[in-house]
């Protein structure tokens, strides 16, 4: 059953597009019905450091819009994990890139998955499409919201850079089937 | 009988504060006289600064602004944005324009601000009792160059008018002065050409005045004619600086 | 929409379509939004060369009469201040959104309620006060938006919208008014706009005689108080009953509060929430009637304490009053303020309430 | 009616009487007095007292406020006090009145030679930056025979030598193109005044005199201490003061107002 209010945590370095991954999700949410904030961490690592974004999915009001102790984290590179993997709450869950989070510290109370993150965005047809595909583990594996919804949210993105779109799809695509079959589950 | 005086219609009929030998009261009527003469009256937005010249505000028969030091042309600019239609002028010493204003004169001017700027270029701080101006000559005594300006230390008069020239978008630009009675009339023509551009939306606007500051500079006002002539003019010579191009025929703005 | 963009559509739709303003984060989204909106809708967006230049040019665009609004965070705040001043001294409605990070100095970029103190004690040098609104959400900063138009036109009198980093940067979904543009500002009766027909008028914040300020800076004394009796607003969340600990707390760290005191209830505890909405005027009548029936009071704050002291003047030391704020750019969590809520509560005396 | 007269510097009045019913005690021989000094050596009080000194006397006075240096304490603001004594007071009206501007009038030049007129009295801005505004009133001033007062607070920094004050002297000519012509002495220290430091003043004043070969035309000392037997034996005229430009926090003086 869903929680009150969910809290996720999307991070990785600036440039890899988790601000965009959570804007999607947010989207996604609100059309859906939710009520939901998006909080960047915004600063002077706007291109190249360390970016993260925290959105909040609720039932009915969110409280904080500011997220510590995540129940969800999606980390894009080792530093992300390292920095936030101790904070997600107990029974919460982690998604990790494993292309970039090469000797992940488990949590034993949490359930990790991982997939690699690039290689599944080269299949899909484009290695920036590598965030979408973060977003579709996350979304493949926990149903928060709808595959129509993202790849609504998804085209209004996109509008107008259409080109980019099948790509994007594509990339969501792949992630979501790897979260759905848990693959690469390495729960203690 | 001929009539060979009459107050201005744009000039409110009361003395003037200014001492003896200032030309202020002059300049205010220059201005008053070429309002008049354009029809522009209920048109007109003017802004006056801080200074002695403050109390234009009380002599003008238009709706007028009390500006901050050195802030009249961004006052200017957000009304004459929102109201293009209105004729916009600031009205500034050298204190409130070429010091503490001096970022504010040059963006106006720079962004091609259809207004009219009038500057009064009396080389010392007359309201607050004499001290060194932007614009005091070399050696010029005041009450902060006891010895008078040292080029060493101080620096050489600024030449706002040349200094805006050198930018791009600036339309007119011209120094006047108050010493002789034909300078007076010839910069009634100037005030008139600025306004004229402002009409015809044409980009910024700007005249200087060189004015007297008897009671500061410790003379008479007939001594304080001769000084501005002797001593000011080679540093600021007179003339139109800039004018628009030929085939220039603005109206970007009605 | 993220919070700065959603104010920049909010000040659209209550009619705002001359922006003056220059470039700072957290805020830049407002100056972007409206520099494209803004010509496509006739109006005008010019960017200043300064915040001093800016505040001096909405006092330009106000004394013609227009709907004008600037948006700046701390720093261009203080360089406002010349400006707003004569805004205060010439009674000119604009609206100026404070969008705060972490001070003194250059500070950070961060978040922060840093510039309380600056806001509700007059912004500058003179003798006055402005009304200025706290939103704790995009949806109450736009809804704060449109309001400050109302009350700066009501008033004639400068409206500052205190939000913070969160607010500017955070995404929420929000519904906004009506797509159509606010009616004109009203100043029929005192703006410049040539003078055809009627006589002469000056916008102007001078008066040398001494009897005619000491008059004027008491018209305006007075017209602050009307505000206070008529404007004030504030959220009382959880209130009704006797508290053992109330909570207050403004603007974004409010939301957060709200968190934590939904954590303490489920709990069992007798926690509630005071919010002042009108941080200026502040709501010191109701916070103390709240404040008469509860045990304990702990104030949180994005900053060292600076409502703290309005707080205490409510209280006028009637409870004990506990503090606990982060700054720098340091957000307090709900689970970190849920157990300043206890450590409060484990400081009343045993009994409960006597 | 005695009169003493400053230019011999010697004669000693005759003050018995209670502060407020003085008796006349210096008539000038010229029809303008302009008073300078330095900062804060109590130009405009002297004027103030002069000018009302020399309204008991029945002469017709006005006093023209040329202090364009310093906002502060300067003689409009005993103008009410002034016009209840029948002294015209030459300031600007209404709001200009308060205008940090350096407002000269106009009718400033006309009171110089205006035969309604017995007495016109300048009360001048400090040191030689007050003093320039005289030279901006050259053109009239040079034909005009004039007492020019040159005030001496003993007491203040920059006077409290005689070179320091000759200095100040000369400086004021200068700028002013005007010549000092009689001196006063005016040392005081407020409320705090005694005896010794009216005798110091006489002593600096009589020195910075003798130095240029200028009477000394009068001594202030303040209205209560002027009957003591030590101000009596004063071997200079003495012109009672009655402070009126109080500070604000001081109670009204009585006839102030």
């Amino acid at each position: 059953m869903m929680k009150p209010t969910t809290e996720i945590l999307l991070a990785g370095f600036g440039g890899h597009g988790m601000l965009l991954s959570g804007r999607l999700l947010a989207q996604a949410a609100m059309e859906m019905g939710s009520q939901v904030s998006w909080l960047p961490a915004y600063g002077p690592e706007m291109r190249g450091g360390t970016a993260n974004v925290a959105v909040c999915i609720a039932r009915d009001q969110v409280g904080s819009p500011y997220v510590e102790c995540p129940h969800i984290l999606v980390a894009m590179n080792a530093p992300s994990f390292d920095k936030f993997a101790p904070k997600v709450k107990p029974d919460g869950l982690i998604v990790y890139n494993e292309g970039l989070v090469p000797n992940p510290k488990q949590r034993a109370d949490c359930t990790a998955l991982c997939v690699n993150a690039q290689e599944v965005a080269i299949a899909a047809g484009n290695i920036r499409a590598a965030n979408l595909v973060m977003l579709g583990v996350l979304v493949g594996a926990t149903e928060l919201v709808s595959d129509d919804a993202v790849i609504a949210a998804i085209e209004s993105e996109f509008a107008a850079k259409a080109r980019f779109i099948p790509v994007n799809v594509a990339a969501y695509r792949a992630g979501v089937a790897h979260g759905k079959d848990g693959r690469c589950a390495q729960s203690a | 009988m001929n009539k060979v005086f009459s107050y201005a219609d744009a000039l409110i009929r009361k003395p003037f504060h200014y001492c003896p030998g200032c030309t202020h009261g002059t300049i205010h009527r220059l201005i008053a006289e070429v309002i008049d003469e354009l029809g522009i009256r209920e048109r007109v937005v003017g802004i006056s600064p801080v200074g002695c010249a403050v109390f234009i505000l009380d002599y003008l028969r238009c709706d007028m602004f009390q500006a901050s030091h050195g802030r009249a042309p961004a006052v200017a600019t957000g009304a004459k944005r929102c109201r293009p239609d209105l004729v916009v002028f600031t009205y500034q010493g050298d204190g409130d324009l070429a010091a503490i204003g001096t970022s504010e004169i040059v963006h106006a001017a720079n962004r091609g601000e259809r207004i009219t700027v009038f500057f009064v270029n009396n080389a010392v701080y007359g309201m607050t009792g004499g001290q060194m101006a932007p614009t005091s000559v070399p050696g010029q005594r005041t009450t902060t160059t006891p010895h008078g300006r040292n080029t060493e230390t101080d620096g050489y008069p600024v030449n706002m008018s040349e200094m805006l020239a050198a930018l791009h978008t600036p339309a007119y630009i011209a120094r006047v002065s108050m010493h002789a009675p034909k300078e007076i009339i010839a910069a009634r023509h100037v005030v008139k050409k600025a306004f004229e551009h402002q009409l015809a939306g044409r980009c910024f606007s700007f005249v200087e005045f060189l004015s007297t500051c008897p009671t500061n500079w410790g003379m008479t006002p007939v001594e304080s004619l001769r000084w501005l002539e002797k001593e000011m003019l080679p540093y600021f010579p007179l003339g139109e600086i800039k004018v628009p191009p030929a085939d220039d025929t603005g109206g970007r703005m009605p | 929409m993220k919070g700065n963009e959603a104010i920049a559509e909010a000040a659209i739709r209550a009619g705002c379509l001359h922006f003056f303003g220059y470039p700072i984060t957290p805020q830049s989204e407002i100056p972007e939004y409206l520099s494209r909106r803004l010509p496509e809708l006739g109006g005008c967006y010019v960017q200043s060369e300064s915040e001093v230049a800016t505040s001096h040019m909405i006092y330009g665009a106000a004394g013609v009469g227009t709907k004008v609004m600037t948006s700046s965070s701390s720093p261009g705040i203080s360089l406002m201040a010349e400006g707003i001043s004569y805004l205060a001294g010439a009674e000119l409605p604009v609206v100026i959104v404070n969008i705060m990070r972490a001070g003194p100095g250059l500070g950070g970029i961060l978040p922060a309620q840093s510039d309380y103190a600056q806001t509700t004690r007059g912004m500058a040098h003179g003798d006055f006060r402005l009304i200025a609104l706290a939103p704790a959400s995009v949806q109450e900063a736009v809804d704060l938006t449109i309001l400050a138009f109302d009350l700066a036109e009501k008033y004639r009198t400068p409206v500052i919208l205190a939000g913070d980093g969160v607010i500017g940067q955070m995404m929420e979904p929000v519904v906004l008014p009506e797509a159509t543009v606010g009616p004109p500002l009203k100043a029929d009766d005192w703006a410049l706009t040539g003078c055809v027909g009627r006589k002469p008028r000056k916008v102007s914040s001078m008066f040398l005689d001494p009897d005619e300020l000491n008059a004027h800076n008491f018209k305006l004394k007075a017209r602050f108080a009307e505000i206070a009796r008529n404007e004030t607003r504030f959220e009382a969340y959880a209130c009704d009953e006797p508290l053992d600990l109330l909570v207050t707390s403004f603007g974004i760290s409010a939301r957060i509060c709200r968190s934590a005191v939904d954590a303490a209830r489920s709990e069992g505890l007798k926690v509630g929430l005071f919010r002042p909405i009108t941080i200026s005027p502040f709501p010191m009548d109701a916070l103390r009637e709240i404040i008469g029936r509860s045990q304990r009071v702990l104030d949180v704050e994005m900053n060292t304490g600076q409502m703290l002291h309005d707080v205490e003047m409510a209280a006028q030391g009637r409870c004990p009053i506990d503090f606990f704020g982060r700054c720098g750019g340091l957000i307090p969590s709900a689970e970190g303020i849920l157990e300043q809520i206890r450590a409060s509560l484990a400081q009343l005396p045993k009994g409960g309430v006597p | 009616m005695e009169i003493a007269r400053a230019s011999n510097g010697t004669k000693r009045m005759n003050l018995p009487l209670p502060s407020t019913a003085q008796p006349p005690f210096w008539r000038p021989v010229h029809s303008l007095i302009i008073v300078v000094g330095n900062y804060g050596s109590g130009k405009t009080e002297v004027a103030v007292n002069l000018a009302l000194q020399l309204a008991g006397q029945g002469l017709r006075v006005r006093l023209a406020d040329l202090d364009v240096v310093n906002l502060y304490f300067r003689s409009r603001e005993a103008q009410a006090c002034l016009e209840a004594h029948q002294v015209e007071v030459v300031v600007p009206q209404g709001p200009m009145r308060y205008a940090d501007a350096p407002v000269i009038l106009p009718q400033v030049r006309g009171m110089i030679a205006d035969p309604q007129v017995d007495c016109a009295i300048f009360d001048v801005g400090g040191n030689d930056v007050g003093a320039t505004v005289l030279s901006s009133l050259h053109d009239v001033l040079a034909g005009t025979p004039a007492h020019v007062l040159q005030v001496i607070n003993a007491r203040r920094p920059f006077t409290s030598t005689v070179d320091e004050c000759l200095q100040m002297m000369d400086s004021i000519e200068k700028s002013g193109r005007v010549r000092v012509t009689e001196l006063v002495s005016n040392t005081h220290l407020l409320d705090d005044t005694d005896v010794s430091h009216v005798a110091e003043g006489v002593r600096l004043t009589a020195a910075v005199a003798q130095a240029r070969a200028l009477p000394l035309a009068f001594v202030t000392v303040p209205a209560a201490l002027s009957t003591c037997a030590d101000v009596l034996a004063l071997p200079h005229p003495v012109m009672p003061l009655t402070r009126r430009l109080p500070t604000p926090w001081a109670p009204a003086t009585p006839g102030g107002q």
